[in-house]
C-alpha cells in the first residue's frame, strides 16, 4: 500500500460483547498488512464506532459480534452513520453473528440489508477481509 | 475505599442491599427470611454442595452443561432436556449478557423479540428481569440441582432473586467475573461487590442453607497457565470464606497436555487446602471442576466431539469433581437442545468409561504439580506482600503492577502483558513473563521448553507463535504449527 | 500333512498356484512376472510399509478405516471420500463376507443385485469377483497406500489378485483370520493356505516389492485378553517371516482400560522383536496397529463418539503405529460413507492433539507389561514344546489342548473354554482359565483382582458379570454392573 | 413355563456370518428363561434351521443375521419350511439385518413380506424376545 493512500479502518467489538481474543488477532493482522487501525477495543457502543470514524476520517468500519446480540446491536449503525454526514463509509461485520447456528446465507442477507457492505460468518480467516478491502476499494494487488 | 477482606458488617451489609434491590422492580419481590425459609423445604437431592460432596467421596466426576434462553418455559423445556436425553448429572442456568452488564432494559427488550420472533434473541436467562417466581418455578421444575452460570461484575441484585428463587449454587467472583468479562469495571468495586455476594451466601449458611460457591475457573479461557487461574480461585476462595462460604468449588480451564491438565487439578485442590488452612478459615469443602478446552473450537462437529471428549477423559484421569460440558455447535452459535445434549452424551460415556480407572499418576504429574506451586506460590506471596497482608488489597494492587495478570482480557485494569504459547509437548508455558514474579529458575523452564519447540519448528518464538496457538485445536491441532 | 513352519518349496507353491487360480475365472489374469513389474512402478506414498515405518520413525498414529461396498466405481468414490472429507493416512479396501468364504458364485449374485436396487448389498468389495483390472483402477485412483482387509480362511486367490492389483499391504493369517472367522476350518489348512500367502508376499520381497503384513489383531474383538491375541500375533510374525516376510504389522483390539491398552500395544513390540530375534528372523521391521474398542458399539452416536476418541486417545498415548477407526454408525450397520469419514475426522482431531504429547509411562505400566509378557510366553512356551521346537505344529496341538483358546470363537478348533471379565479397574482378566498354561502366581493375580470388583459389587462372580461385562460399552459403562 | 409344554427353539446364525457372541447370550438366555434351546451355532444354511426344526419337533425357529446380508440369506427359508411340511412354525428374527443404517420400519416390513413372524432391529435385549413368545404361544405370564 505504500505508494497509495493508507487505509484507515476502525475496529471494535460492538455491544456487551468482551470477546477480546479475535479483536486483538484483527488489530494485529491488519497493521501487518499495512492499514492503519484504530481499534475501539470490546464493548464499543454504535456512537464510539461513529465517533471515531469521524474523528478519524476513517475509510470503513469493521464491526465484530462474537457472543450472539449482534442483530439487536448493529442495527441503525448504517442510519447513525449517516446522520453523522459518514452515510457512505464503508460498513463490514464479522464473528458469531446470531444466536445458534443458523443458515449463514439467511444472517448475510439480514446484515446487508441493515447497511453493511459484507459479513463474514463464523471463523473467518482475516487474511479473507483483508484482499476484500483492498478489492473494495479498487487497488489491484496486495499491499 | 481501600479493598480489605474483611467479614462485611451487617449493618452496613443491609443498608447496600436496600439499594441494590431498587436497580430493578423484580427486587422488591425478595425477602430475605421468606427465602431462607423457602430454601430449607428444597430436598437433599437438588442441594448442589450435596451432590458435589457425594461425588468428591465417591471418586466420580460429574458433568455439567451450560444452558439458558430468553423465555421461561422454554427454558424450562431445555434443561429437562439436557437431563432427560443428555444425562446431565447437574444443572445450569446461564445468564443472558445484557444482564450481566446491568442493562435490564436491553434484556427487556431482547425478552419482548424472542416473543415476537419465537426463537431466542438472548444469548442466555435474563433472571433479573423474570424475577423469583419463574426463578421458582424453573428450580423447582427440574430433578438435579442448578446453578446460576454468567459473568456479571456487579451481581448483587442477580444472586439475591437467584437465591431466593432456589438455585443452590453460583457462580463468579470479583476478579473472574471482572476481567475477563468487563472492560471499565475497577476491581475495588467488583471485589466489594461480590463480597456482598458472598456475604449473602455466608448468611443463608449461617442460617442453615448451604449454597455452593464457584469461582470461574477458565477466565479468558485461551492458553491461560495453570498458575494464573489457580491465583485467581485462591484469591477468591479466601475472599468468599471470609464472608462465611463453606461450600467452594475451584476451576480451571483444560490447557489441551494431559499431564499439565491433571497436575492442575490436583495442585488446585492441595493448594487451596494450603491457604485456606493458614488463613485459618475452618469446614469448608472444597471440590474441583475440570471446563473443557474453553478456546476457539472446530467448526466439523465430528472434531469438536473429538474434543469434548479429550475434555471429558482428562478430567476423569485428574478426578475432577464436575466437568463442565462443550457441545458440537461450540464453534459456531449457542447450541441447539439437542447439540447441547449429544455435548453431554459423550462426555458422559467417557466418564463412565473411565470412572473405574485410578487416578492418573507419574513422576511428570508430580514435577508438573511441583512447579505449578512453585509459580502460584510466588504470586500469591506477592500480592500478600503488596496488601501488607489482605489480600484483597493486595490483588488490587498486583493487578495495577502486572504481578498479576490475565492473557488476552479485556478489562483495563489488567495490565495484559503476558504472552502464553505451547512447548514442545503443547503445555501452557509464558513466552513473555510481564511483571510475574517469578525467580529466574522458574523462567529458565519456560524458556527452555519454549526454545525446544522453536528448534524443532525452525523459527523464534514470537507473537506468530501465540496467534497460530489460539487457532491450533480451532485448526485441528494442539501446538500450532507455522503455515 | 503335519503343519510345520517351515518355508514352502517353490516348486511346491507353484503347483499349489496353479490349483488356486483356477478356483474362479479371474484367477486366469493373473501374470506374477507382469504382477511384479506393475508393484515396481508403485510410487513410494502408495506404498504402505513405507509410509508405516515413517510413521514409527516419527512418533506418530495414523487413521486407517475400513471401508467396501459391491461395485468398484462406488468404491471408489468411497475410498477418496474417506482423504478428502476425513483425512484418512491410509485407507483399506474391505471384503465382503461371500469372498470370505471363497463362495464366489454368491458374492456374484450380490453385485448384481447391487446393479439392480442402486444400493450396496454386500458387506464389503468383492474384489475377486472383480478381478485384477479393477482392483488396479481401485488402487491407482488413490493417492494414499491402500491395504486389504478380510477375514478370508483360504485367501491365496484374493492375494494373487490383491497384490497384482496393486495393493501394498495385506491383513490376515492362519489363526487370526480362521478362529474368529470360520466354524469349520481345521487350522492345519487355515495355517498352510496362509503359509502360501507369506509365500508369494516374501517373492515379491525377494523380487524387490516390498508388501505388508498385518495379523488380524482383536480376533473375536469381545474381551480378549491382551496375552491371548499378542501369542497369535506373535506365532503368525514368525510364521509369516519363515516365508520371507519383512514388513509386519502386529495388531491389538483395544480393552477399554487405558494402562491395559498403552501396556499392551509396548509390550507387543517388545515380544515380537524378542522371538522373532531368537529365531534368527533379521531385518523385519515391526510397526504396531491399535484397534478402537471392537466389540459391541452404543447405538447413540454421541456416544459413538467418546468411545471412538477414547480410543483414538489410547491409541496416541500408546504410540501405535497406526488405528483403526470406528464409526458412529458401528452399532447399527455398514456405515455411510459420511459417518466414516466423520470417525476418522473425530479420530484425527484426538491424534493430532496428542502427537507432540509424550507417550505414557508411568510404574502400573511397567507392572502390567510385565504381566502381558510373562502370560504370553508361558502360552508360546508350552505351544513350542508341544510341537516340539516348531511353533506351526505347536499351534494346531495347542489349540486342540485349549492350551491356547479364543473367547467367544465360532470355530470348532477352538476349546472355547475361557471366560473373560473385567477387574475393578475395567482391565480384562481371566475368571475362567481353561486349559491356559499359567502358574499359580499368575492366576492368583487375576483371582484376586476379579475378586476385588465381585466384592464392589456385591456378588460372585459368575457367566452374569461376563455378559454384562460384553455389553457394557454398549450401555455406556465400562465395568458391567449388576442390573 | 414348569406346568405348560417346554417350547422347543430352533437358535441359529443364517449364511456365511460368524458372528458368535450374541448367539452365545441368546443361548443362555433363553434356556434361563425355561425354553429348550437347541442351538445350530453361526454359519448355519437355511437347510441346516429346517432340518433341525423338523428333527426336534420345534416350535419356533430363531435366526440371527448380523453382518449385513440377512436379507439375501433370509429370502426362500417360509418356503423351505412349507415344502419341509412345518409351514406353520413360528419364525424370528433379529440382529444388524441389513446393510447399513436403514429406517426400521422398512426392514421390518421387508422381513414380515418374507414370512418371519417378528423381526427385531439391532440392540434387542433378549428379554424382549422372550417376553413375545410367551406371548405368542398364549401363556399369560412369565415362565
Ligand atoms: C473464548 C470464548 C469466551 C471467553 C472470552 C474471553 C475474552 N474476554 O475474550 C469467555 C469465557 C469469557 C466467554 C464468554 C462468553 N461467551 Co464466549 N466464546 C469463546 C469461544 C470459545 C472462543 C472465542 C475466541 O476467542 N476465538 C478465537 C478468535 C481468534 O476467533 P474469533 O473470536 O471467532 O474471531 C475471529 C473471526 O471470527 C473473525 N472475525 C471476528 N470479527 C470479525 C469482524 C470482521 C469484519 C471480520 C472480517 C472478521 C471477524 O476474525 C477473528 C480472528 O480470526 C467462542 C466459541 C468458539 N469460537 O469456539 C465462544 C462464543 C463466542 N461465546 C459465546 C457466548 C454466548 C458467551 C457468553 C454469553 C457465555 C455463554 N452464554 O456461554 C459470554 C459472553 C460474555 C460477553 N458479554 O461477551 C457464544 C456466542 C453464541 C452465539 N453467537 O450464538 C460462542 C460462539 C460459544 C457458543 N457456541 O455458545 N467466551
Ligand atoms: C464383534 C464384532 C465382530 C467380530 C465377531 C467375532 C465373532 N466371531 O463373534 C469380528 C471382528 C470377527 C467381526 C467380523 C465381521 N463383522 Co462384525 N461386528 C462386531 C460388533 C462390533 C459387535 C457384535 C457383538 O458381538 N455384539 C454383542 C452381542 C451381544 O450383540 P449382538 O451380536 O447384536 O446380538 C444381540 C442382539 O442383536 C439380539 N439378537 C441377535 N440376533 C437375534 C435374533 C432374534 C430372533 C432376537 C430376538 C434377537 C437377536 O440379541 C443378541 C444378544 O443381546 C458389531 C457392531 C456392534 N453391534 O457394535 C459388528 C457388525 C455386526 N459387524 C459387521 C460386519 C460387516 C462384519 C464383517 C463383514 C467385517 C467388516 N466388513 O467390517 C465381518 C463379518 C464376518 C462374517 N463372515 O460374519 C457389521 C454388520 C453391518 C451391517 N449389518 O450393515 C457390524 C454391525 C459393524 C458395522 N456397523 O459395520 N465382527
Amino acid at each position: 500500500m505504500e505508494e497509495k493512500k493508507q487505509l484507515t479502518l476502525i475496529l471494535g467489538v460492538i455491544g456487551a460483547d468482551v470477546h477480546a481474543v479475535g479483536n486483538r488477532i484483527l488489530e494485529y493482522a491488519f497493521t501487518e498488512a499495512g492499514f492503519k487501525v484504530v481499534n475501539i477495543g470490546v464493548m464499543a457502543s454504535q456512537e464510539e464506532f461513529i465517533n471515531a470514524a469521524v474523528e478519524t476520517n476513517a475509510d470503513a468500519i469493521l464491526v465484530s459480534s462474537l457472543y450472539g446480540h449482534g442483530e439487536i446491536d448493529c442495527r441503525g449503525l448504517r442510519e447513525k452513520a449517516i446522520e453523522a454526514g459518514i452515510g457512505q463509509i464503508k460498513m463490514y461485520v464479522g464473528g458469531n453473528l446470531v444466536v445458534g447456528k443458523q443458515d449463514w446465507l439467511e444472517v448475510e442477507k439480514r446484515f446487508t440489508n441493515m447497511g453493511f457492505d459484507r459479513a463474514y460468518p463464523p471463523g473467518t480467516m482475516p487474511q479473507e477481509a483483508i484482499d476484500d478491502i483492498v478489492r473494495d476499494f479498487g487497488f489491484k494487488e496486495r499491499c | 475505599m481501600q479493598s480489605q477482606n474483611r467479614k462485611l458488617d451487617w449493618e452496613q451489609f443491609l443498608k447496600i442491599r436496600e439499594e441494590a434491590l431498587k436497580s430493578w422492580p423484580t427486587g422488591q419481590e425478595v425477602d430475605l427470611a421468606e427465602a431462607i425459609a423457602y430454601q430449607k423445604q428444597i430436598p437433599a437431592s437438588r442441594r448442589f454442595g450435596q451432590r458435589l460432596e457425594e461425588a468428591k467421596k465417591e471418586g466420580i466426576t460429574l458433568a455439567q452443561p451450560r444452558a439458558g434462553v430468553a423465555l421461561v418455559h422454554e427454558h424450562i423445556e431445555l434443561l429437562r432436556f439436557l437431563v432427560d436425553e443428555g444425562g446431565a448429572d447437574l444443572l445450569p442456568t446461564t445468564i443472558d449478557s445484557y444482564t450481566r452488564q446491568n442493562r435490564y432494559n436491553e434484556a427487556q427488550a431482547g425478552i419482548e423479540e424472542s416473543r415476537t420472533v419465537g426463537r431466542s434473541m438472548l444469548n442466555g436467562f435474563p433472571a433479573v428481569n423474570h424475577g423469583l417466581t419463574a426463578c421458582r418455578e424453573v428450580t423447582e421444575a427440574m430433578k438435579v440441582p442448578v446453578q446460576v452460570r454468567h459473568g456479571t461484575p456487579d451481581a448483587r441484585l442477580l444472586t439475591e432473586i437467584s437465591l431466593a428463587g432456589g438455585f443452590t449454587a453460583y457462580e463468579g467472583g470479583g476478579i473472574s467475573y471482572n476481567i475477563p468479562y468487563a472492560k471499565e469495571v475497577p476491581l475495588e468495586r467488583s471485589i466489594r461487590d461480590w463480597q456482598y455476594v458472598d456475604r449473602l451466601v455466608g448468611y443463608y449458611e449461617e442460617q442453615g442453607v448451604s449454597i455452593n460457591r464457584e469461582p470461574f475457573g477458565p477466565l479468558t479461557g485461551t492458553l491461560v497457565p495453570p498458575c494464573i487461574s489457580h491465583a485467581v480461585a485462591i484469591i477468591e476462595a479466601l475472599l468468599a470464606a471470609e464472608q462465611g462460604v463453606k461450600s467452594l468449588t475451584l476451576g480451571y480451564g483444560q490447557c489441551g497436555n494431559l499431564l499439565q491438565d491433571v497436575a492442575a487439578v490436583r495442585s488446585l485442590e492441595e493448594l487451596a487446602d494450603e491457604y485456606l488452612e493458614r488463613f485459618g478459615y475452618k469446614n469448608v469443602v472444597i471440590t474441583t471442576v475440570f471446563h473443557q478446552w474453553m478456546g476457539g473450537f472446530p467448526q466439523d462437529e465430528s472434531k469438536a466431539f473429538g474434543v469434548i471428549s479429550w475434555g471429558a477423559a482428562t478430567a476423569a484421569m485428574a478426578k475432577a469433581t464436575k466437568v463442565i460440558v462443550k457441545t458440537p455447535h461450540e464453534a459456531l452459535g449457542i447450541p441447539t437442545k439437542e447439540a447441547n445434549a449429544a455435548g453431554i452424551r459423550a462426555t458422559k460415556q467417557l466418564l463412565n468409561m473411565l470412572k473405574d480407572q485410578p487416578p492418573l499418576v507419574n513422576n511428570e504429574i508430580i514435577t508438573e504439580k511441583e512447579l505449578i506451586k512453585i509459580e502460584t506460590r510466588a504470586i500469591l506471596e506477592r500480592l500478600l506482600e503488596f496488601g501488607e497482608g489482605d489480600i484483597a488489597l493486595g490483588t488490587v494492587r498486583g493487578f495495577q503492577a502486572g504481578v498479576i495478570d490475565v492473557p488476552f482480557a479485556p478489562s483495563r485494569f489488567n495490565a495484559g502483558r503476558l504472552l502464553p504459547a505451547r512447548d514442545h509437548n503443547g503445555a501452557v508455558r509464558l513466552l513473555d513473563f510481564g511483571n510475574l514474579p517469578f525467580g529466574e529458575d522458574i523462567k529458565e523452564v519456560h524458556r527452555e521448553k519454549i526454545a525446544q519447540r522453536g528448534k524443532l519448528e525452525g523459527r523464534d518464538p514470537s507473537f506468530q507463535m501465540v496467534i497460530d496457538d489460539i487457532y491450533a485445536i480451532g485448526k485441528g491441532m494442539l501446538v500450532g504449527k507455522p503455515r
